[in-house]
């Protein structure tokens, strides 16, 4: 079973999370140790070996390779079209890669569905939010939450199991307030989600991520269009949530924050990886002023 | 009398008020910005001068002309461009039709524009047959530039040029709309890089919750403590 | 009289208005007092307006029937499925042939299972069940458009296959079995409506008809059946409710919206997509077996496109997404759209005499031209009939430029089990607003975190009740300071930019 | 497309097509323009249209028709009713109509109540031997023996009607027609003794005077067989008008099926609700089975003058339908008949819409064709009405 | 998959044996394929139209089979005044014969006799449907601009009603025929021929040159360009300044008027014509278009004549009409099966 359910159980009434411990088979051994031990930094959480994407003529991605320790918040960098999104694509599932493996937590995930990849506890956000636009904020919190028992079409129904689910979703909610709350948007909480205004849907795109209670994640530029200010908040709170045991994966253009906040970078070119390792050294990397920062640092 | 002058305007989406008394002016030639945190109506504003809201109150004029209730094609004639925010190329038009899409109400396409867009952007010369839907986000913001920069209007607006692109290409790009105002287009700009911006620009507005709190020289703004905190990320 | 009492009154009926089963209730008794009124206008006797009334209920049990099953295939999971009558057709062919009587007797009659009428009832809701599976495994794949076209071609598959020579007979597993190609079947089994006729309690039912309305037993019959048809909408109205406010709902809603999205959050959509298509189909075929199984006989004609599209209209009336929608609109399709103008006419006809009208619409015209509109206003109403589908045509027209989200106006029901407005720990505190720098704890992990507010002590990040209080608590005092903080703008501590969020909310 | 070597080697003798109009002259420009060979065609009444060759553009004379025929005792004085009347002569099934209309009122009148009951217990009273003979021409007399609770024998303008059993009509007749210069001709009439006029009736009659008398059409107006219905509508009212010099005032509602069952399900019901105790409709049979439900669950007579098809015998009415067209069982013997002696014909092809009529009406004639006839049955192919071209169907069906 | 190839195989060894064995005559087959291909022709250009308006609009338009019977009734109209002039009331002629009576057969018209008054029917069709598919965008669909595809579709049922009985309202609901015989050539194919009338002729050839004018339009104007832009984003496209209502207006001209044609030689081909016969076509140019991929011309065209002759030669194995519709239906969603987005999809060709 998930840590995060088991977190639920040792907050919670229990009832909910001993039913719904059942109806998940995805996450394997390996993660019955809880990240919030926060000891698995080190270990390896993400692996891609090798991937290759084309499209039509296009490499977009062609051989990159590179590891995520657990527990870090990594940067993975790199000029328009380097091959960043499609890599997310491919770990996740949105795409199947055309050669190469994917790994987390030792586990082969290479071309699975996105929401297996979403029960192992990787789970990403899109680089142009998708929120669900005809949703409250709130309907779009409650969806991502995991062993939801209601979402077996019988226990909706059946009075005495729709109790149980009831009782689930008052949990749920109170988290999903919580959230609403950490990312300042409990004011627009039920407005639709499609009125938001561009900044708004990054942040909801997140709280969403977030509400599925993963152990990895891959935010695809999640800072573009953010206020400066919620966005210092909100790398508080990634490090906050590093240090619960979460690992990192984030695209971003934004240098000072990748400099600031990451321990590790990934630079990609072209569809490869082209440089990796402490923010100052890639940064000083010939190869990677060049193709990447421009003649500025 | 400035070249573009909105004046205690109010605006919003149907029944929705979003800006209320919102004054923001460019003149000549000028290179302003607007920042404020997110939703504070910074696009919706840009909306409004396109005639894309619903107008609920005050004026916006453009070279001393009454422009609200214009159709976007007739703005465009009047020399104003503008780049949305999102969703902002055609995906299924390769990079070069979009580009010509941009001179759409010319008769011919003018050869010598989209030269100068593909010098300013070389990737999409090498990329020009490729359909834009299938670029990268960061290619996709510079042909929504390059498109709006095919008419050589007066004034453009720019929602969020920055966003997504790479830091060289971000250099870059202020570099570009450095370029594009020393040629006398005014600029008007929202930004969420806004220490950069600020500091390029010529005056700055703030905007929050709907209406303009701040209005500064870039620089007094990037100084001002408040405006820092508050919305600059200290 | 003042007007503050007015103004209450108003807010009063309004706040009745809200409640559905007082809508549906209001419509329908309007709709059946008005078909009252018209019935006494046109001489029928009491027997002959309980009739009309009783056909009224029955066309609205069984539209708003499907229509509720189309809701939860549109309106809730988006998915537009155009082939309605299809799913009808399969439940009730399925349900005819094995109920039919083995034993054929008869040159015009083919041959069926004979089995009991539960049975073969069930056995016509699994199949139409079973063919919705049929058609989502490949279908689902296909982009929305296309997915409707497909489920409409699958639809005339359905009518033409039953109705070519090929499957007007035809042998399983020894069974002689047979669709009655272009006739159609015949209902030469008994009445279905006798399981429950043999019910004692029954007979009373027909003498309470008999002394009030004067009705023969077979006409108490078919009251009961409009009765047991009422009964079965509302089970369905109930399933379909729970199932939309479920976290089923949710995911529904959400792939409505956008598929790739809600995989990427974990859901299995094609799940999802397969369940509740079957289960709406499965639904569509019970509606179309109660539709028509007590009927004499049945031909696939019943089954052309235009039935989905009265479909369509019904729930597009209400408004998708609305279960009592759906209801409502099958209520104001059928007594408005579908019966309104034929009555209409007659009550004209009734009123005022029109004579003889030309022939064409030329020989109609062409005395406009000496300013006589007479021939004109009689061709307009001999082809009466004619002009209730472009009535029809017209309704749906303005409907959709003014109405677009149905009569009751945009009501989507919120998909969830619970209400989610009003956060639970808060609840009797107010509405959640406020409260900018709550903690994050849902997603921590048992660790003590220290947010900004230093009060906020959680030993296990869960929520508990401590918490909830000390949440309470943070609330109130965030409220007070940002009604401090409202008036004078410009104040720069950490809570200032989320004051301004907050309140960002309530002016705008 | 065609070519007349081909078809003239191998294909049928004879090509039964089986239809209606609207579909009717498609099939038959088809037919000229790419298959023209002289082979012979044979219809039944649902193409019997005075308009097709002028709308198809040829004077069809391969063609050969057969039709219930207006052979009853009194056909000659129904037609020139008509004939004053309309300034044109009847056409198919209007006798029919004409003949229900007739003994449905005076059913009622006999019943002494617009109640359906009562009335379906009548309609063999009135109709079926036993009691003074009328005919069309003689309805004022028939009405005035109904009221006096007489037992009467309507002559009808159709046949004898006379029902048997199952409420069908116990002898029929048919014509063979050609179409001609003006509308059809008939050139034969074939008389069928059917079974005995049979079924449940009631002892006596209650009679009385002075009343009004109930009585609705439910035919089509418009669809696909609005051409054929609009004079039906036009017989049945003639019928009617027959009672003016009586004591009883006939109230004689018309609806339209416009050929669709569910414009027949709710314009029936309004006629059952508003409380006319008898519907005479409707005219296509795959109308009329539905509606027998309606009308049997409220007590309502209903007395279909067109719908032939073999399975209205057999549809579960409480004795409640009636019908003056004969079942089809018969007129596929006469169509077999024909094209076998008539026509020679040794091997035949048939096309037929698939619906209710055209199944069982292609069905019995196969049957006859080669049970009776010793004849074969080449190609058996139907046709989904209202297509926009039938060359491939008639390739199939004029194949070796 | 799999099955679907050892499908087609087998169908292709079986015509292929049959032919060779002679069980199949080679002349039934050409006969099917041609009269496939006079149908496909009529569902591509009228599928042309509804691909238009379907990406440009982003809807489906179930208005469009009616507006099909529109356009034939408005052109056969002006052909029955011309051929007909003095020979009955000019009401009578303008609607197409409503009580039958004097018609086409009677009056003679055919392309050989009367070939201007088929050419002005024809254009008047044409024209006439092309105003007249404006018109109904200005009352149905103008309105509501901006909407999403699916009001936009359920408002097109509402005109698709309203406009198929106001047609039976205006024209009467009977059919009629409408021309002469004509002479026609028998082209020899081995075991037999296959004729082609002369009315067949100007179908074929009409069809062309209008299908080759679209083409060229959309190819020689910045129009088709415009158009994809529109259907990819409206809202950009508006801000781009591209002038859309001007582009939507000309989607439904040349929309309608293809579609008008399209009724019009239908209607000179069968040589009936009734108020519903658009209808009963559209959802084969459905099949069709969708079989193409929307938004290609090609994709109408070509999807056209795959369903024409696959209609036509599915009655080599199943004779009879019952299975003709079915076969296009199956061909549609096997195509679909094995290419989601259709035969041209994803390459726009406007
Ligand atoms: N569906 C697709 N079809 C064709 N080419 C594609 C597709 N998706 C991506 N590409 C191409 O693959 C390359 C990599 O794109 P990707 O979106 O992964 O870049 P990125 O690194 O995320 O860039 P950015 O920082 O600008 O978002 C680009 O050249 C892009 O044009
Ligand atoms: N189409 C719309 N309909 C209704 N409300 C809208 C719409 N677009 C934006 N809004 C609302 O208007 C407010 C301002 O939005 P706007 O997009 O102008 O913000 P912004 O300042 O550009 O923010 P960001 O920096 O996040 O892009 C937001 O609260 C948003 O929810
Ligand atoms: C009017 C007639 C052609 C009807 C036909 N005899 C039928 O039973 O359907
Ligand atoms: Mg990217
Ligand atoms: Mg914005």
């Amino acid at each position: 079973m998930s840590d995060t359910s088991t977190d639920i159980q040792s907050t919670e009434t229990g009832t909910a999370a001993d039913t719904a411990g059942t109806s998940s088979d995805a996450p394997t051994d390996a993660d019955a140790v809880a990240p919030s031990t926060a000891d698995r930094t080190g270990e390896i959480e993400l692996a891609v070996d090798g991937l290759v994407k084309r499209f039509g003529g296009i490499t977009a991605v062609d051989g990159a390779s590179f590891e995520v320790e657990a527990g870090s918040i990594t940067g993975l960098i790199g000029p328009n079209g380097a091959g960043k999104s499609t890599t997310f694509h491919c770990i996740t599932g949105i795409h199947q890669p055309d050669a190469g493996t994917v790994a987390f937590q030792g586990q082969d995930i290479t071309g699975i569905a996105p929401y297996q990849c979403a029960d192992y506890g990787l789970v990403r956000t899109f680089q142009i939010a998708r929120e669900m636009a005809n949703m409250t904020v709130l309907e779009n919190l409650m969806l991502p939450a995991k062993h939801q028992q209601g979402e077996a079409l019988w226990r909706s129904v059946m009075p005495l199991a729709r109790r149980e689910v009831e009782e689930q979703e008052r949990e749920l909610l109170e988290r999903v307030w919580d959230t609403l709350e950490f990312f300042e948007i409990e004011h627009i909480a039920e407005e639709k989600a499609g009125t938001l205004s561009g900044g708004q849907r990054k942040l909801l795109e997140m709280a969403r991520a977030l509400m599925t209670e993963p152990e990895m994640l891959l935010l695809d530029e999640p800072f573009a269009g953010v206020n400066p200010t919620l966005e210092q908040k909100l790398l508080e709170h990634i490090h906050e949530l590093r240090a619960d045991g979460y690992t990192f994966l984030i695209v971003e253009h934004d240098m000072d924050l990748i400099m600031e906040h990451c321990e590790h970078v990934i630079v990609m070119h072209q569809g490869s990886v082209l440089a990796e390792g402490v923010p100052g050294q890639v940064t000083s990397n010939e190869q990677v002023i060049e193709a990447y920062l421009g003649g500025e640092v | 009398m400035a070249m573009l002058d909105v004046a205690g305007l109010d605006a919003g989406y149907g029944d929705l008020q979003i800006l209320s008394d919102v004054d923001l002016e460019v003149e000549q030639d000028e290179y302003v910005v607007i920042v404020g945190p997110n939703g504070a109506g910074k696009s919706t504003a840009m909306k409004s001068v396109f005639g894309l809201t619903t107008y609920m109150g005050g004026a916006v004029e453009f070279n001393g002309e009454d422009i609200t209730g214009l159709s976007p094609d007739e703005i465009i004639h009047k020399g104003i461009g503008y780049v949305p925010q999102t969703e902002n190329v055609f995906p299924s038009l390769t990079v070069q039709e979009n580009l010509e899409m941009g001179a759409y109400i010319l008769d011919e396409v003018p050869e010598a524009a989209l030269q100068d867009v593909f010098d300013q952007f070389p990737i999409l010369r090498d990329r020009r047959d490729q359909k834009a839907g299938s670029m990268s986000g960061g290619q996709q913001q510079m042909v929504a530039m390059g498109r709006a920069l095919m008419l050589d209007p007066d004034l453009l607006l720019l929602d969020e040029p920055s966003a997504g692109l790479a830091p060289d290409l971000v250099d870059e790009m202020f570099d570009h709309v450095d370029a594009i105002n020393d040629a006398g287009t005014a600029v008007l700009v929202v930004e969420q890089n806004a220490k950069e911006a600020l500091r390029r620009c010529d005056r700055g507005y703030v905007l929050v919750q709907g209406g303009n709190r701040y209005v500064d020289t870039g620089d007094a703004l990037l100084h001002d403590e408040e405006v820092r905190q508050q919305f600059l990320g200290g | 009289m003042s007007s503050t009492v007015n103004a209450d009154r108003r807010t009063q009926l309004e706040s009745l208005w809200e409640h559905d089963a007082i809508k549906i209730i209001a419509v329908i008794s309007a709709i059946y007092i008005v078909y009252a009124l018209i019935g006494l206008i046109l001489g029928y006797s009491l027997d002959g307006i309980v009739n009309t009334l009783r056909r009224m209920t029955y066309l609205i049990a069984v539209y708003g029937m499907v229509t509720l099953a189309l809701n939860l295939h549109w309106g809730y999971t988006g998915l537009f499925n155009i082939g309605v009558a299809g799913f009808m057709a399969i439940g009730l062919y399925v349900t005819m042939i094995l109920a039919k009587p083995a034993d054929p007797g008869g040159a015009a009659q083919y041959a069926g299972l004979g089995l009991p009428m539960p049975i073969a009832i069930i056995g016509g809701v699994v199949a139409a069940g079973l063919a919705g599976l049929v058609v989502a495994l490949p279908a689902l794949r296909l982009r929305a458009d296309y997915f409707a076209i497909t489920t409409i071609a699958f639809a005339e598959i359905v009518r033409l296959g039953v109705t070519s020579d090929a499957l007007q007979q035809f042998t399983i597993l020894g069974a002689e079995l047979g669709t009655g190609g272009g006739r159609g079947l015949i209902r030469n089994y008994d009445d279905p409506m006798n399981v429950i006729f043999q019910l004692e309690i029954f007979s009373s039912f027909v003498d309470l008809t008999n002394s009030l309305f004067g009705f023969g037993p077979t006409q108490a019959r078919a009251l009961a059946y409009s009765i047991v048809l009422v009964i079965v909408l509302a089970g369905i109205y109930w399933l379909i409710q729970r199932t939309s406010r479920s976290p089923f709902g949710r995911v529904l809603k959400a792939i409505r919206e956008d598929e790739e999205a809600a995989q990427s959050l974990g859901k299995d959509t094609n799940m999802f997509k397969i369940k509740v298509f079957v289960l709406g189909c499965a639904l569509m075929g019970l509606a179309g077996i109660l539709w028509r199984f007590r009927r004499t006989g049945v031909t696939p004609e019943a089954f052309r496109p235009h039935v989905t599209f009265y479909i369509w209209i019904a729930l597009i009336i209400g408004g998708a997404g609305s279960n009592t929608g759906s209801i409502l609109g099958s209520g104001l399709f059928v007594a408005v759209l579908f019966e309104g103008p034929q009555y209409l006419r007659r009550v004209i006809d009734q009123l005022v005499a029109i004579g003889d009208a030309p022939n064409t619409f030329a020989g109609a015209v062409a005395p406009l031209l000496s300013a006589n509109p007479v021939p004109l206003v009689r061709y307009t109403f001999a082809e009466f009939l004619t002009l209730q589908f472009v009535i029809m045509g017209v309704a749906l027209i303005l409907l959709m430029q003014r109405r677009p989200d149905g009569l009751l106006g945009h009501r989507e029901e919120t998909a969830a089990a619970i209400p989610l407005g009003v956060r639970p720990s808060a609840a009797g505190g107010g509405s959640g607003g406020g409260g900018g720098s709550g903690s994050g704890g849902g997603f921590t992990h048992g660790q003590t975190r220290d947010q900004h507010d230093d009060s906020d002590q959680r030993t296990d990040g869960g929520i508990d009740a401590d918490a909830a209080d000390a949440q309470t608590d943070s609330l109130q005092s965030d409220i007070s300071d940002s009604s401090d903080t409202n008036g004078t703008s410009k104040t720069s501590d950490t809570t200032a930019q989320s004051d301004d969020s907050a309140t960002d909310g309530e002016t705008l | 497309i065609g070519d007349e070597e081909e078809v003239d080697e191998g294909g049928p003798d004879v090509l039964n097509i089986i239809g209606y109009p609207e579909s009717g002259i498609q099939i038959f420009r088809d037919y000229y323009s790419n298959f023209d060979d002289g082979t012979d065609i044979i219809v039944p009444d649902g193409l019997q249209d005075a308009d097709l060759p002028g709308e198809v553009g040829n004077d069809m004379d391969n063609v050969l028709g057969t039709a219930p025929a207006s052979e009853g005792p009194n056909e000659a004085a129904f037609e020139e009713l008509y004939e004053d009347e309309f300034d044109s002569s009847p056409g198919v099934f209007n006798s029919h109509t004409f003949d229900a209309v007739a003994v449905c009122i005076l059913a009622n009148i006999a019943a002494g109540d617009n109640d359906g009951e009562a009335i379906r217990d009548q309609m063999r009273r009135v109709a079926n031997p036993g009691g003074d003979e009328y005919g069309p021409g003689e309805l004022e007399e028939a009405a005035e023996a109904a009221a006096d609770g007489d037992e009467i024998s309507y002559q009808g303008a159709s046949s004898g009607v006379n029902f048997d059993e199952v409420g069908d009509p116990a002898d029929a007749g048919y014509d063979v027609w050609e179409f001609g210069d003006d509308g059809t001709e008939t050139i034969d009439t074939i008389a069928f003794e059917g079974d005995d006029p049979d079924g449940d009736m009631a002892d006596d009659s209650p009679g009385g005077t002075d009343r009004e008398v109930m009585v609705s059409m439910l035919l089509p107006e418009t669809g696909d067989l609005g051409e054929l219905g609009s004079p039906m509508i036009q017989a049945g009212e003639l019928a009617a008008d027959q009672f003016e010099g009586t004591s009883f005032e006939i109230d004689l509602a018309i609806e339209d099926t416009e050929t669709d069952e569910d414009t027949t399900l709710s314009n029936g019901g309004a006629l059952i609700d508003a409380g006319y105790p008898a519907i005479i409709g409707a005219a296509s049979s795959g109308n009329s089975v539905p509606l027998v439900g309606e009308t049997s669950s409220a007590n309502v007579v209903q007395c279909s003058p067109a719908s032939t098809a073999l399975s209205l015998s057999e549809v579960r009415d409480d004795g409640y339908f009636f019908r003056t067209a004969p079942s089809d069982l018969l007129q596929g013997q006469v169509m077999a008949e024909v094209a076998a002696d008539r026509l020679g014909g040794e091997t035949a092809g048939t096309l037929y819409v698939n619906n209710d009529y055209g199944q069982q009406l292609s069905e019995q004639f196969i049957d006859s064709f080669v049970g009776d006839q010793g004849g074969e049955e080449l190609n058996t192919v139907s046709f989904e009405a209202e297509q926009g071209s039938y060359t491939g169907e008639l390739e199939s069906a004029l194949a070796e | 998959m799999i099955a679907v190839g050892i499908g087609v195989v087998l169908l292709v060894g079986d015509l292929v044996l049959g032919v060779l064995d002679g069980s199949y005559s080679i002349s039934r087959i050409g006969r099917y394929v041609t009269e496939g291909v006079l149908y496909g022709l009529i569902m591509g250009l009228a599928g042309i139209g509804l691909s238009m308006t379907y990406s440009i609009l982003n809807f489906a338009n179930f208005a469009h089979g009616d507006t099909i019977t529109a356009g034939a009734f408005i052109g056969w109209g002006g052909t029955y005044l011309i051929a007909g002039w003095g020979a009955a009331s000019l009401g009578h002629l303008a609607l197409v014969g409503p009580q039958r009576g004097v018609g086409g057969p009677q009056l003679g018209i055919s392309i050989t006799s009367t070939p201007v008054a088929i050419f002005a029917g024809l254009l008047l069709a044409g024209v006439g449907t092309a105003l007249f598919a404006v018109l109904i965008d200005r009352l149905a669909y103008k309105p509501m601009r901006g909407a999403g595809g699916i009001p936009l579709l359920i408002t097109s049922i509402g005109v698709a009603f309203a406009l198929r009985y106001l047609i039976t309202f205006v024209y009467s609901s009977q059919s009629r025929g409408t021309t002469a015989s004509v002479p026609s050539a028998d082209l020899l194919l081995v075991d037999g021929y296959v004729s082609l009338d002369a009315h067949d002729g100007t179908l074929i050839a009409a069809a062309v040159v209008l299908m080759l004018g679209v083409h060229l339009m959309l190819q020689r104007t910045k129009l088709g360009k415009a158009m994809r832009a529109m259907s990819d984003n409206k809202d950009l496209a508006l801000v781009t300044g591209i002038p859309t209502e001007r582009v939507i207006r000309w989607t439904w001209m040349i929309g309608g008027g293809l579609a008008g044609s399209a009724g019009y030689l239908m209607v000179l081909w069968t040589g009936t014509i009734d108020w519903q016969f658009g209808w009963l076509l559209l959802l084969l140019i459905f099949a069709a278009v969708i079989l193409g991929g929307i938004g290609s011309i090609y994709g109408a065209i070509v999807g056209g004549l795959v369903i024409g002759i696959s209609m036509h030669m599915s009655m080599i194995w199943l004779p009879g009409g019952d299975f003709t519709t079915i076969t296009a239906f199956l061909m549609m969603i096997l195509v679909l099966l094995i290419r989601p987005s259709g035969l041209f999809g994803g390459k726009t060709t406007a």
